[in-house]
């Protein structure tokens, strides 16, 4: 049987992984795509309480965040952009001018 | 009438605010004429004091957030009353003798801020008015400590500047729980000193608050372990730096003690006693020894001032009003016998560039009027009898020796000892024959320094042979003040050490 | 039965294709499997009832975003493998492995509580799009419409930063300045 | 099966989203109008832009606190109004910064004032919820909309900054996510008041996943309120954008962050639950302490600055640990007399911004810069010691009344360590404040021009320092009238 | 006869301040003149005061208030008793004499003026002392005379010698101060005033511990003032004045205070035996031990000085006895032979160009008639030769150290009173008679001014004849102070004069037999002892290697180890932490994104691990 736990495990695990990924990736690109993977994770958690609790609010959390991951895609790679035609790369290592 | 006192205080300050259109030339006149005007009212004040009523006169209370219980909230009584007065005197003496050639225009602004703040420490008794010039005051000196000082100025600056801070800090958090505690005992917020004063402590919360009050103040005093900020400051300040922190600023912290932790927290203020006294006859003993083993001129007056602010901190200890009146005293006597000690130093710092002892010797000779001013001071300084500091130092000495004799006897070296680095200054500068050459014709004291110094010297012999003016309005409100520490005091210890008066005074 | 299968072999497949996006060095493979994982998350969706968010993640995720994703790979030319100088490999598990250990140590536990009730329940016999519709435009009409907002916002951003007035920098160029006027007209 | 869904317009309470409609409904007619006519001045935006936070603060001065609308989604207690109004006057206050003498990119966008609006907007949606939902959505725009605005500065350093802050965003949104995630896991909904009845309900069952849940909140946050160790944008961000965003960054994000932080903690402050409260205690002093040290040693008085506000930021955080009625006032208070002083400092250093490198490769406003002012712009340097001062905490200028009041919130709620460590901090902050002053006053200068000072200081500018200015001197006489506003706020709204 | 009693004590006043405005100019003699002229004023004032009190009144004014703080009351007053009486009229008598000597002696000197003012500012200052009615005001007085013997010693301040032992004058007396003031603060707490007549009305109901404690105190401010050992290094160094400055305030009368003050406070002084044994045996061993200094001393003004030492010891031993008249008797007699010797002293030192060293003097008899006689005279008394002014005062005091049965102080003082006979004369003998040793050094002696001589005289027949005053003195002085008849039998009282007078004289005899014939041998100079006597029990190089040279290495270390090392670099230490501390925690803020997300990482396990580990329920 399936309980919310299990959801509840998967979005915590589908997080970590999100996690690993804006821990470890120096391409700012990937680390959009971790964003990404963090906020889908929450998204399976969202739907599964929703689902659980026969409560539609998760969803509409879900929604809406797909909405806010949907618009951070649009802004950073806006910004991506800008900073590929600067500087010829996206590797944070990069952008350390400002330290200390 | 009524007023007096906002005149006082904000009187300095507007006219720094319009000093800024006086031009280059006369700003000089413009800044000893205000500073005059100044003076001359709070020689009106005194004029306007009662002697002989014991309390708060010519109050002012104008709520500023009431709901906090902060008020505009000032006053005088004989503590304060003189204290007020050598700020103003020291000020337009200072100005008077003022040295300084670069910027003066931003010297004389500054100076007249400083005026402001120091009157209106003096005179404000709401404790949070109080701390606000008391914070205020440290800016204007660090701009003239570091703007007209020596090589490390910026160093002493700051170090000056911090160092007080965080003490002050230490102390406003103190203040906040006092305050904290007047609301619990009567449901109403109040930072009126003198409503602090009524409100009555268990120890312990007496013993922590004398604590955060003590360390805020004693880094003013300064203090024996605080102290190392004063001797840099000094030694990098301008003359006029020197003067004004030497005279008055110091006596903030002095002038505090007697203020707030003596009578808010008699009790703990007496079972402190003991460590307090400790410090200060280390401070006596040890800075005095320091200041022998120096061989600059102004740090020698710098190390002899802490020396003696450990006398004054012993005489406010003495929880009789010997002691305090006594202390109280030696604050006027040690603010205008240094200030001038330190504005002598600059006389010779201005002509020679150095302050080196070894640079000089026999300037007894080449400068005789110099000396002959340098000698009184030398032994106001060493407080003989018939000069200000002698009334002041007996009387701080006489008020302790009730609380402890081994302690004063100890203390009571600072006589000797002062002697030894006052004497070995004066033999090694003055004595002896002219070595240097450069000393050989140096300018004997010109009119404006004359003229400043020989009042000093008048105030000092004049209040050490007839101090009654200025001594009376002082004991009254002090026998008042240990009178009421007294009354207000819950542990037996502190009802027996705290002496009022007991011995009836001639009918006169 | 079912469910379980599935939601296993959801599972499997999702953080597979999500540990693919974060540890693969080609930008294009990486792009793909989060693609991937995406549609396996849509799929949790539909088991989980939640039809229309199905469907959502679908459009928006592959439809939406990933065209975006393309169109700016395009621009970086990211088919070659990204160089990536990866300090401290170790930290970066520790980190993500101990929150990971102390997440899912939280959430074994199972939630209980009796006092929760379901403020816009799931009424049996109306499809999820109507229902999830009647909350979004009732309760949420308002976040829905900020939510409008911010892509505007998005939009406007992804417009001006991306766009060719960025080029020439006015904060860099100095007013007033001859020579740089003449060296710019050169 | 459905039944139609009838509504009345009333019981949407439609006033509660007005304030919020007017800045949106603003940034698209400034949107429309540069789609009617190019090229139109900057000054036109700014004051248009003006004249909408104007009408928003107008609007939001006459809403009624303890109202609800639009199905309850909307919450304007007294915090909401309270902070609108922090807001729309910081707001209103930093955006003139835009008519500066020189040509700087951002500005010559349309664009940017109706991002500012819509940012404005954002932030008003967040402290004016009790949804978490909403928080979100409103949080999300506002921040999407400065990293925009942070770019727009066009020069490396500002793209740098915006990309980090953009990237750390994101990871605190999914940190907000999962805190939420948690919390609706915990009790079937997303909406504060409920999710506090529920759990007081079930007497904090599950308190581990409770504690996990508030973790991430914390978390996402301390981001946006730059917490130790969230904050290490803060110094990025405000060295790469422009002084005045820098300035404005440092008190709106802030203000609007507090209110949420003050809305999810605290019940359970107030709870007999503990553990927020140690939490907080240690992150409150982390970030109070630990970027003072770190601004001793900085060179460039802006990236000091933002090490100073996050320092700042820790002391106000501290109001919303103590939790009481009078500790919230106190924050309001603080941060409104924060918002004085750290403007004129902000635009001190805005109306000195050069575009050339001329003092140092990388910073805009190293110490050197400003070595020797008083003898070529006393009065510049006048100004801006008496800003330092100020946020240094030196009576009687506008911080120290702040400092004051929570201090004393500190005291009174037996946090005496608490309090000392602010004074400490407080000393600590006094030297790198201090450096500046030195710089100014002791040094000799390397200049000699005064106008280098004020490269940018048009009328408005000049306007806006003289404003604060005398806001920051004569802050005490404000300080009652303020706080029997603020209090009477916050009491209504139940804090 | 408050007129006369404010005359008195101002005209010196007066005199000063004139004498000082001229200070920094060119010699004046108007300076010298109105200086001793005010002088004479004050004399006349005091004998007719001294004649007023010899018929039992007492004057006693309160001029004004002084110090008046909490129960303690201090007024300028001025009381004219017996004992003051006395000592004003010593004090302006000799003082008198020596402003008119000093306008010869100090002639050439540049400082003229400047040496009138200090000489009349200390006549004013010793006045305070002797005349004021408290415990402060004569510490006033005390201080005061301390100030100008500091200025007086330290006249020639180009000398180094000559400053240095200024200072050391003016700190050993401080040393003695602090003794002082606390006795007063002792009297001030316990008798509640500082009043004399007041404090020692109350002396009956006192407990004997205190008033101990209070004598002993107060006898510490004694030694100082008198020079007594341990304190008594600075009176030889004091030399180093002008001489008129030795006779008038290193012999006369300043250094007689302390003796003065055991008088004064006599009341106290007769309860406390303990305190005057210790008195009368240290004034026993300060008497002897001085006159054995000046056995070997080659110095002229020295001799003098431990001549003075020693009488001081006698004073103090008729004192501690309780023989308070005798003790101001001899303070008397005293103070006119030895202000005469040192004038003597001052007229030689004039012939012979400052040269002190009596080995390079001899046979200036022929040169300088008057002087020797003067100085014959003196030594004559001081030797206690009837019927000279010494010989009864000094015999008085072996009778009471005879009768009250200290034998061992009369013994002392006995075998001091041979010791004195024989240095005064070995003095006299070196330096008027004998080989004229001075040829070889080329010096021109010559006789002083005629009214330098004329100015001495009155000493001279003082010197002479005050002796015959005892009786009239002691019926003089009894309303004040104790009059205890010695019972000691005719036979013995005459046997002790004659023993007394046998061992005077035989010193006197060893001087002049052994110096007219050349001295003794120069193989004594090797001699343990005599290196002993002479470098004075090696107590001032103790002195200087054990306390002044530890005293400036301490203090050094205490600045440059203590100070600067320990405090200061503690608060810098601090400061430089927390600055250090910044640049180490600057690692956070390395710039680079992904350690900036991994620090949010760090913070967010924190976060989870407090959560999860660190939950107290509640």
């Amino acid at each position: 049987m399936i309980t919310l736990s299990h959801y509840l495990i998967l979005s915590a695990i589908l997080f970590c992984i999100g996690l690993v990924g804006i821990y470890r990736r120096k391409n700012l690109l990937m680390l959009l795509f971790s964003t990404e993977i963090l906020l889908n994770a929450t998204n399976v958690g969202f739907a599964a309480i929703s689902k659980f609790y026969g409560d539609l609010t998760g969803q509409m959390f879900a929604f809406f965040i797909v909405a806010v991951a949907a618009s951070e895609v649009a802004v950073g790679l806006g910004l991506m952009i800008v900073w590929y035609k600067r500087r010829g790369t996206l590797d944070i290592d990069s952008m350390q001018s400002m330290h200390g | 009438m009524d007023h007096i006192l906002s005149v006082l205080v904000f009187f300095p300050a507007v006219a720094a605010l319009l000093g800024f259109v006086v031009s280059k030339d006369s700003i000089r006149a413009y800044g000893i004429s205000v500073a005059l005007i100044e003076f001359l009212l709070s020689i009106w004040l005194w004029m306007s004091f009662d002697g002989g009523y014991p309390g708060m006169q010519f109050v002012e209370m104008l709520p500023l957030i009431p709901s906090f219980g902060i008020s505009y909230y000032l006053g005088v009584d004989g503590i304060s009353l003189f204290i007020v007065i050598l700020s103003t005197f020291i000020t337009l003496i200072g100005l008077i003798a003022l040295s300084v050639k670069n910027d003066i225009k931003n010297m004389i602004i500054s100076l007249l801020f400083l005026e402001m703040t120091m009157v209106g420490v003096f005179v404000s008794l709401d404790a949070i008015v109080f701390y606000v010039f008391w914070e205020l005051s440290l800016v204007p000196m660090l701009y003239i400590i570091g703007a007209w000082g020596g090589n490390l100025r910026i160093y002493a600056a700051v170090k000056f500047f911090l160092y007080t801070f965080a003490g002050s800090l230490i102390m406003l958090v103190g203040m906040l729980v006092m305050a904290y505690l007047y609301y619990q005992a009567t449901g109403v917020w109040s930072f009126s000193i003198t409503e602090w004063h009524r409100l009555i402590l268990p120890m312990n919360y007496q013993i922590w608050l004398f604590v955060a009050f003590f360390i805020g103040l004693a880094i003013k005093v300064p203090m024996f372990p605080f102290h190392t900020w004063l001797p840099y400051a000094h030694g990098q300040a301008p003359t006029i730096g020197s003067i004004i922190l030497a005279a008055v600023l110091l006596k903030m912290g002095t002038y505090g003690l007697v203020r707030l932790p003596l009578p808010m927290f008699p009790d703990a203020s007496v079972y402190m006693i003991t460590p307090v006294a400790v410090l200060s006859l280390i401070m006596i003993i040890y800075t005095a020894m320091v200041a022998y083993a120096q061989e600059d001129m102004k740090q020698v007056v710098a190390y002899s001032s802490i020396s003696h602010m450990g006398v004054i901190v012993l005489g406010t200890f003495a929880m009789n009003p010997e002691g305090i009146s006594g202390s109280v005293f030696f604050m006027l006597s040690h603010g205008i016998v240094s200030g001038a000690l330190f504005m002598l130093v600059g006389v010779i710092y201005d002509r020679r560039q150095t302050k080196l002892m070894s640079e000089f010797g026999g300037l007894a000779k080449v400068m005789p009027r110099y000396a002959t001013i340098m000698g009184i001071m030398v032994m106001a300084s060493v407080g003989l009898p018939l000069t200000m500091s002698f009334v002041g130092e007996f009387l701080s000495l006489v008020g302790f020796y009730q609380v402890s004799p081994v302690m004063t006897i100890l203390a009571g070296t600072s006589i000797i000892l002062g002697a030894v680095y006052m004497l070995s200054l004066y033999r090694k500068s003055f004595f002896g024959e002219v070595v240097h050459e450069k000393n050989r014709d140096l300018e004997d004291l010109n009119g404006k320094e004359s003229m400043a110094l020989w009042s000093l010297v008048l105030v000092t012999v004049w209040l050490g042979i007839y101090p009654k003016p200025v001594l009376g309005p002082i004991n009254n409100s002090v026998e008042s003040l240990v009178s009421f520490m007294h009354e207000k005091s819950i542990t037996d210890e502190a009802k027996k050490v705290i002496k009022p008066t007991v011995i009836e005074r001639e009918a006169e | 039965m079912f469910e379980a299968i599935a939601f296993y072999l959801f599972s499997a497949v999702t953080i597979s294709m999500f540990i693919i996006t974060v540890m693969s060095k080609n930008a294009l493979y990486s792009m793909s499997a989060l693609a991937a994982g995406m549609i396996m998350i849509s799929g949790f969706f539909f088991l989980l009832d939640a039809d229309f968010l199905g469907v959502v993640q679908i459009i928006v995720y592959t439809g939406a975003v990933m065209a975006l994703y393309a169109f700016g790979m395009m621009f970086f030319d990211a088919t070659r493998d990204v160089k990536e100088n990866i300090r401290a490999p170790k930290l970066v598990f520790l980190l993500s492995g101990m929150t990971a250990l102390l997440l899912v140590l939280a959430f074994v536990a199972p939630i209980v509580s009796d006092h929760i009730q379901a403020l816009y329940p799931v009424v049996d016999g109306v499809e999820n799009p109507q229902a999830v519709g009647i909350v979004l435009f009732t309760k949420y009409l308002v976040p829905f419409e900020v939510a409008a907002v911010m892509l505007l916002v998005a939009m406007i951003a992804g417009i001006i930063l991306a766009g060719k007035k960025m080029d020439e920098s006015l904060t860099l160029k100095i007013d007033g300045d001859e020579e740089f006027q003449n060296k710019g007209s050169k | 099966m459905l039944e139609p869904i009838s509504v009345s317009l009333e019981s949407l309470n439609l006033g509660t989203l007005a304030p919020m409609l007017v800045a949106i409904g603003g940034g698209l007619g400034i949107l429309i109008i540069d789609l009617i006519k190019r090229d139109l001045d900057k000054s036109l935006y700014v004051m248009l832009s003006v004249l909408v936070l104007f009408v928003d603060l107008g609007i939001v001065l006459g809403l009624q606190a303890g109202e609800r609308g639009f199905f309850d989604i909307m919450l304007i207690d007294g915090v909401a109004i309270l902070s609108q109004i922090v807001i729309l006057a910081a707001s209103m206050l930093f955006i003139p910064l835009a008519l500066t003498s020189k040509r700087f990119h951002e500005f010559s966008y349309p664009e940017f004032f109706a991002l500012f609006l819509f940012m404005v907007a954002g932030f008003q949606f967040m402290v004016a919820t009790d949804n978490l939902i909403l928080i979100f959505v409103g949080l999300e725009t506002a921040s999407l909309a400065l990293y925009t605005l942070i770019a727009l500065h066009n020069r490396e350093k500002s793209f740098e900054a915006a990309v980090k802050y953009f990237i750390m965003g994101a990871l605190a949104a999914g940190f907000y996510v999962m805190g939420a995630m948690i919390l609706y896991a915990l009790t079937g909904s997303v909406e504060i008041y409920k999710i506090e009845e529920v759990l007081i309900a079930g007497d904090y069952a599950n308190l581990t996943i409770l504690f996990v849940g508030f973790a991430f909140l914390i978390a996402a946050l301390g981001f946006k309120l730059s917490m130790v160790p969230f904050h290490t944008w803060t110094p990025d961000v405000y060295e790469g954008a422009s002084a005045a965003l820098a300035g404005y960054m440092s008190i709106v994000p802030k203000i609007a962050g507090f209110v949420v932080a003050m809305r999810i903690f605290e019940f359970m402050i107030h709870s007999d639950v503990i553990w927020l409260r140690d939490v907080l205690y240690v992150v409150i002093v982390l970030t109070m302490t630990l970027p003072n040290i770190m601004a001793l040693v900085q060179r460039d008085v802006k990236r000091m600055l933002a090490f100073s506000s996050v320092s700042h930021a820790g002391f106000a955080m501290a109001a919303i640990m103590i939790g009481t009625t009078a500790a919230n006032s106190a924050l309001f208070l603080y941060w409104t007399l924060f918002l004085f002083t750290n403007l004129g400092a902000f635009t001190m250093l805005w109306i000195s911004r050069h575009k050339e490198s001329r003092w140092h490769i990388r910073y805009d406003h190293p110490y050197e810069k400003f070595s020797g002012m008083i003898q070529i712009m006393p009065v510049g340097a006048v100004l801006m010691a008496l800003f330092m001062l100020s946020l240094a905490g030196v009576p009687p200028f506008s911080v120290f009344w702040g400092k004051l009041y929570l201090m004393s919130e500190a005291v009174n709620n037996d946090y005496i360590i608490l309090a000392l460590i602010m004074a400490i901090n407080s000393a600590i902050s006094a030297y790198y404040y201090l450096k500046l002053i030195v710089y100014m006053f002791l040094k000799s200068p390397e200049e000699n021009d005064g106008t280098i000072y004020m490269k940018n200081a048009s009328r408005p500018l000049q306007t806006i320092i003289g404003l604060s200015v005398i806001l920051t001197v004569f802050a005490v006489l404000g300080v009652e009238p303020m706080m029997d506003v603020i209090t009477a706020y916050i009491k209504v709204s139940g804090f | 006869m408050e007129a006369y009693l404010y005359t008195a004590l101002f005209a010196p006043f007066v005199g000063s301040l004139f004498a000082a405005m001229f200070s920094n100019r060119p010699k004046n003699l108007v300076a010298g003149i109105a200086a001793s002229t005010l002088l004479f004023v004050s004399w006349i004032s005091s004998v007719v005061l001294l004649l007023h009190v010899a018929h039992g009144e007492v004057v006693h004014v309160k001029m004004m208030d002084w110090i008046q703080a909490g129960g303690l009351a201090i007024p300028f007053g001025f009381v004219v008793d017996q004992v003051s009486a006395t000592m004003m009229f010593v004090v302006t008598t000799v003082s008198t004499v020596v402003h008119v000597y000093s306008i010869g002696y100090m002639d050439h000197d540049k400082s003229f003026n400047r040496f009138f003012a200090w000489l009349s500012a200390f006549v004013f200052s010793m006045m305070i002392l002797v005349m004021s009615d408290n415990f402060a005001g004569l510490f006033i007085g005390w201080e005061g005379v301390g100030l100008c013997s500091w200025a007086l010693i330290g006249f020639w301040y180009e000398r180094d010698s000559a400053s240095w032992a200024a200072s050391e004058a003016f700190i050993m007396n401080r040393i003695a101060d602090l003794g002082m003031l606390i006795g007063i603060f002792l009297v001030y707490w316990n008798f509640g005033s500082l009043q004399y007549d007041v404090v020692f009305s109350q002396v009956n109901g006192m407990e004997s511990s205190i008033l101990m404690l209070v004598t002993a105190f107060l006898f510490i401010g004694a030694m100082g003032k008198s020079a007594q050992f341990p304190l008594h290094t600075w009176l030889a160094d004091a030399m180093e004045g002008p001489t008129p400055v030795s006779a008038l305030i290193h012999a006369a009368t300043m250094v007689t205070a302390g003796v003065y003050l055991v008088i004064r406070a006599n009341p106290l002084y007769g309860e406390v035996p303990e305190v005057s044994h210790f008195i009368a045996g240290l004034g026993a061993f300060v008497a002897i031990f001085a006159a054995s200094m000046a056995l070997v001393n080659r110095d002229l003004k020295r001799i003098i000085a431990y001549s003075t030492l020693s009488q001081l010891g006698y004073m103090f031993v008729a004192a501690g006895l309780g023989a308070y008249w005798i003790a101001l008797f001899h303070l008397m007699t005293h103070a006119f032979f030895k202000a005469l010797l040192f004038l003597g002293a001052g007229n030689v030192m004039h012939a012979m160009n400052d040269e002190l060293d009596i080995f390079k003097m001899g046979g200036l008899a022929k040169k300088m008639k008057w002087t020797m006689i003067m100085m014959t005279l003196a030594s004559l008394a001081l030797a206690g030769i009837y019927p000279f002014a010494g010989f009864f005062s000094k015999d008085k005091i072996l009778e009471a150290a005879f009768a009250t049965e200290h034998y061992v102080l009369w013994t002392t003082l006995w075998v001091t009173a041979g010791l004195t006979a024989f240095y005064s004369f070995r003095l006299v003998m070196l330096v008027f008679f004998g080989e004229e040793r001075y040829k070889i050094f080329g010096f021109h002696p010559h006789e002083a001014y005629k009214y330098m001589l004329w100015a001495m005289a009155p000493l001279a027949v003082l010197a002479v004849i005050a002796g015959f005053f005892e009786h009239d003195f002691v019926h003089f002085v009894s309303n004040m102070l104790p009059i205890e008849e010695y019972h000691v039998s005719s036979s013995t009282f005459w046997t002790l004069v004659a023993v007394t007078l046998g061992i005077a004289v035989t010193g006197i005899a060893v001087a002049v037999f052994a110096y007219s014939r050349g001295g003794f041998s120069k193989k004594l100079e090797k001699t343990f002892i005599y290196k002993l006597l002479f470098n004075q029990y090696y107590i001032p190089k103790l002195y200087d290697d054990f306390i002044c040279k530890p005293y400036a290495e301490i203090s050094r270390i205490f600045w440059k180890d203590l100070d600067l090392k320990v405090v200061d670099a503690t608060v810098d230490l601090i400061a430089g932490t927390i600055y250090k501390l910044g640049m180490v925690s600057r690692v956070v803020q390395s710039g680079n994104l992904s350690n900036m997300l991994r620090w949010m990482g760090v913070g967010l396990l924190a976060l989870l691990l407090a959560a999860i580990l660190y939950s107290p329920i509640r």
